[in-house]
């Protein structure tokens, strides 16, 4: 099966063939890399540009003003941080214009730590980029529903942040995209551009190299704002996103086990709109909910979630709902006793669960 | 330049300084907020917008203004009305319905892109539009402009590197309008080189300066840098230098700077024209006067029209899918 | 009495006298404006710096670096956002270095609307600036609080981001402020600098002008983290700031009148780290709270302050709280009925208190 | 430059080597994560340190470091073993505590301000403690590296702007050390001029290329223009041509280049020293084996070491009052 760097270069691909992106740019995203994370190797419109991030939205701006169809990546979403304000206009320029200009714009970047990033490639960006309004936020965490929401991101005629987790761009996939080989050599051969020790060797291999792309790819889209129920349950209520959702799964799987808790674990996917109606009716089942992720716990998007549901459903809860969220200190220290002690991990996430549901109303 | 062509840029600089005139009185009363704009850019403004190609597409030019260029606006064919429309809020505002401050443009007819209150960002944006007129052809420019402070931003260096990226090298008309001052703060205490101009070296662009108060100069530079721009597809760093007639904005007072102290691109224009004897004194104080009328008269039509209401804040917030 | 303008200007001139402040620079914050709000004039180390926002925090940086202790001003706190990169690394030197270098840096920056300020000149800054690490927050409501943070913020050793309100810069307080001159008049005479219809004007007034300082000025401090309570009751709990202050004062005043309801206020003034104490006792005592700011909705700093109510109250809250905040639209429209929709008024206070106090239990 | 210093220096480039080449072998083990490091900067780096004045406060320079400046670092004086505590995340490792990349060093007692991972950032802190030297006096200057690639960055402009600000010019070293990539990214692809150095000119600054991987002429050219900085307290833009001997970094593979792809500075060193007689290539061989095994030995040491505990992560989010 396919990684998620192969599903979005796949769905990359397909859309400059069919669905008329013309620009994919950024750092290191055009020959001879195709990207730090492979995400845009041998696409035909995809180019380097320079290190500079705002440049980098601010030329997307203008593609998308001039009528093209940019898809921009900022290398890590631990770099996205000097560009705010130009997130801002981007997100504004629609409603300024009283809808004269639409903006259809991807930015996509990938977040979060797992990767033993360190103070400054650990970061997550949700909570921020979900206070910037204007946008439409994805954050898949799975091959297939990266590739379903690339298309959705690029057929949206609004600026759409595509957030993809560090700790699962090589994970593969568990369920065959459509238009996917079934074989992954096989794709592997058709799709990856050959490698070597050093940038030399990239450069030589790839002179001639040309991707072969399979033929039957579709526009498979998985819609915004459709949460994906990863496994249901009836005592509580998971409500989480990306790496977090098998970090919940495995602490859920455990308890089910040792105390027979049955958990619901929500993969939310679309930050904004996020799906209001996935979440409150499993709320309103289970009376328990959990909510998890992994960015710093001061103005948490998850904060956003959990009064969303205690203003919705607070008679309704049996027990208070949680936050666990990553730990309240300026990085992601390198050490791995560090960065366990600074992101939830699974022992975390069965303590947390554990609590709300040993609670009596 | 012939007669009527100098005799047009007379009329519109009227227009525009009556129209300017006649916002800044709004933002004294309660017919308006914030004002700002570009009395004293006119000589350059009114060229720069007769000379652009207005249009939607990649066929046409491209605009990324700054907040002082009502003149070129003007120039291009914009009804005065609408501006006052901008600055009295109304729903009818053409550019913004309200949401805006006046002198912050959006036309998409034009491709005239949103004016931003950010200083400095519309410089990293042209490129993108620069790039896809680039691809698509023909002789469509991208033009952008600044004040002389702004220039301190990092977003400078940005714009024109992005400009002469090989292989990327497109058709962006950068253009600098150096008053002299950032709201307080003169030239000389922030810039450490005579011309800002001289900056577009590092990049290997071609650059120049210009008197910006000069009717005649302005238009004949703007005449030859844009012919560059289109033709060779590569940017052009233009540095005009002008002024500021009545301050920074509505927040420093918006009052006619001392008699004296920063000439008056108008009066200039006028005592030229008169001495060509294609108008008179009279002649001209007559226009102003009627102009002066007309402008009364748009305010008075602008302020039955309707009020955005509240709930509209909720409109194009996101296109529809 | 006072305004906050004067406030700021007296504890920095106090701060370069008494505390080492050695430089307070920004856009037009030296002669001859001495800041767009006033803040600065007058002031012997203050002086303007280019029109770069990312140069006056990274400079900033430098100085503090260096031993130094800058006080630096971005002009508007809407022109904030290309920094954000900067103040993570601003939160995160101390940390990084593991305590060997300290930072002892204030950034001063003016927020909210209010002002008819239009799209780009009524941003809140609070959400975003609680989400960065190893900063401290204020937002002072009252001149006197103004004076008290500053000069507590030049003394401590650590990142502080003192914002303050736009529609309250130029109120005048109600309490002296220690070595004020009672007389305001005499206050303007010595500390104003002398105005003129154009700048031209101004320079030539200000040419041979010095301040004449109030010698009784003290180091008088309102500490971090002490919450005011600015009435107290026994109905509801209104945990707001800066303007949402006296327009909670306002609704509940009319409340009081026409329906009997007794709101306790309290003012947090520090937003971090915040007066836990005084807000739980105050909830667990009202059993109802309403959490207000003008911050958009979405990942907005109240729902961190809901969250950690509920979780810490949420047994004995009587009604669901609520969090009254900005409406979720890309920016603050001049037209005032645009302003009025986007920000809560007081009637929007009333309806909100009236909701929360009229919900059975 | 004399015979010891020659061996000296050569000595310092062997040490740099052995470690760089040991944190390599660290980041393919159990030992280590991300590595990233200087090898092919030694001949430029090395003069950098030994010419540079560390210590604390302002009479001494001021370092803002890019992230490949070890061979700085043990110029300066820095312990190999405290480098192989950082790539080994130690506790002790005393710039971060084990929070930190290797080369990302922050020295308090030397003036090395804590190394980012953020491009070019470090170029608009470096005016700050440049302006509190200049204010201070005595000769303390501040130095700032950065790469090629970085300078595409609005920073660059904002740090040569700020140095040059009137009244503010200030004794800052800006250093490019030109690698001709930034990761996969060649120069010529990105940057539409020849030289970085001459955007100096620009900003009325002083500027100037020298050849990085020649330890005389950049030892010479450093001399020269720390100096100029020293003395003038002004501003002083180098770029220096150097190699990338292992490519960008470990997520690169970090990986020897192919042989005669780019220059050794080591290799090119040792040959003019052994023409000079000053050495013989089996003395030389005989010191870079004992260097490799006192290297081993160290990160032996450095693993009995205490790691950090997962509670010290609270620990320095604020000094304490
Ligand atoms: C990013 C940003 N910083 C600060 C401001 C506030 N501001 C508005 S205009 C201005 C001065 C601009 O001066 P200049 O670039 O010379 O243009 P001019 O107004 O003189 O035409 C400033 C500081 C802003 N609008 N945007
Ligand atoms: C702001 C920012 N953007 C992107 C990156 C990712 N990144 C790390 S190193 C690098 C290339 C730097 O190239 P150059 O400036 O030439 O320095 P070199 O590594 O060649 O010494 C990039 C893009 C980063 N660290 N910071
Ligand atoms: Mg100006
Ligand atoms: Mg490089």
């Amino acid at each position: 099966m396919a990684t998620m760097a192969q599903a979005i270069r796949m769905a990359l691909h397909y859309g400059e063939e069919n669905l008329g992106v013309t620009d994919i740019f950024g750092e290191d995203v055009g020959p001879p890399l195709g990207g730090v994370f492979t995400c845009t190797q041998g696409l035909k419109t995809a180019y380097n540009s320079p290190l500079d991030e705002r440049g980098i939205i601010g030329c997307a701006l203008g593609l998308a003003l001039a009528g093209q169809r940019p898809v921009c990546e900022i290398q890590f979403g631990d770099y996205i941080f000097n560009t705010i304000d130009l997130l801002k206009i981007v997100g504004n320029s629609h409603w300024a214009s009283i809808g004269q200009f639409e903006i259809p714009l991807v930015c996509m970047t990938i977040v979060g730590a797992g990767i033993h990033g360190s103070i400054y490639h650990s970061h997550s960006f949700e909570s921020i980029a979900s206070h910037i309004p204007g946008w439409k936020i994805v954050l898949p965490s799975t091959p297939i529903d990266a590739y379903g929401m690339m298309i959705s991101a690029i057929k949206d005629p609004n600026p759409v942040m595509f957030l993809y987790p560090k700790a699962l761009i090589r994970v593969k996939g568990t369920e065959l995209i459509p238009g996917e080989p079934e074989d992954e050599k096989e794709l592997h051969r058709m799709i990856d551009a050959p490698t070597g020790p050093t940038l030399y060797h990239i450069m030589e291999a790839r002179k001639s190299w040309k991707p072969e792309w399979p033929k039957g790819l579709t526009d498979y889209q998985v819609p915004f704002g459709k949460a994906k129920i990863v496994q249901e349950g009836s005592d509580i209520t998971i409500v989480t996103y990306a790496r977090h959702v098998f970090m919940a799964k495995e602490a859920a799987d455990k308890l089910k086990q040792t105390e027979g808790i049955s958990a619901e674990i929500i993969d939310l996917r679309t930050l904004y709109p996020w799906d209001r109606e996935t979440v409150m009716n499993s709320v309103r089942k289970t009376g328990r909910v959990l909510i998890l992720n992994e960015d710093t716990p001061v103005t948490n998007f998850g904060e956003h979630i959990y009064r969303e549901i205690v203003d919705t459903c607070f008679y309704e809860l049996v027990a208070k709902p949680r936050v666990l969220a990553g730990a309240d200190v300026p990085g992601v220290g390198l050490h791995p006793n560090l960065e366990f002690a600074s992101i939830p991990q699974v022992q975390d996430i069965e303590k947390a669960i554990l609590a709300i549901c040993s609670e009596k109303p | 330049m012939d007669k009527a062509l100098k005799l047009k840029i007379l009329d519109l600089m009227i227009t525009s300084r009556c129209m300017e005139e006649r916002l800044i009185k709004m933002s004294k009363s309660a017919d308006g907020f914030f004002w700002l704009g570009g009395p004293g850019e006119e000589a350059f403004n009114i060229p720069l917008g007769l000379l652009a190609r207005p249009g939607q597409g990649l066929d046409y030019d491209y605009f990324h203004f700054h907040y002082r260029n009502g003149a070129t606006m003007l120039a291009m064919g914009m009804d005065p009305k609408d501006e006052i429309r901008q600055m009295n809020n109304r729903a009818t505002d053409p550019f913004s319905g309200g949401r805006n401050f006046c002198n912050h443009y959006a036309r998409y007819e034009w491709n005239v892109v949103p004016v931003t209150s950010t200083i400095q960002t519309q410089w990293l944006v042209a490129p993108g539009t620069a790039r896809a007129q680039k691809r698509h052809g023909g002789d469509g420019i991208t033009i952008v402009t600044c004040g002389d402070a702004g220039t301190a931003e990092g977003d400078f260096h940005i714009g024109l590197n992005w400009a002469t990226q090989p292989g990327h090298e497109s058709p962006v008309l950068f253009i600098i309008t150096n008053n002299q001052y950032g709201i307080s703060t003169p030239y000389e205490q922030v810039h450490g080189t005579r011309t800002l101009a001289s900056m577009g070296a590092g990049y290997g662009m071609e650059y120049g300066e210009v008197d910006g108060t000069d009717v005649e100069a302005s238009y004949a530079k703007l005449q030859e840098v844009m012919a560059y721009v289109r033709k060779e597809r590569k940017p052009f760093l233009l540095e005009a230098h002008v002024t500021r007639l009545y301050g920074h904005s509505s927040s420093s007072g918006a009052n006619r700077v001392p008699e004296g102290s920063e000439q008056d691109p108008i009066e200039t224009w006028l005592k030229k024209l008169i001495k060509q004897k294609l108008i008179t004194r009279e002649a001209y104080e007559e226009k102003f006067k009627a102009e002066v009328q007309r402008m009364n008269q748009l305010l008075a039509e602008v302020k039955q029209e309707p009020e955005p209401t509240g709930d509209s804040i909720y409109q194009h917030i996101f296109k529809e899918v």
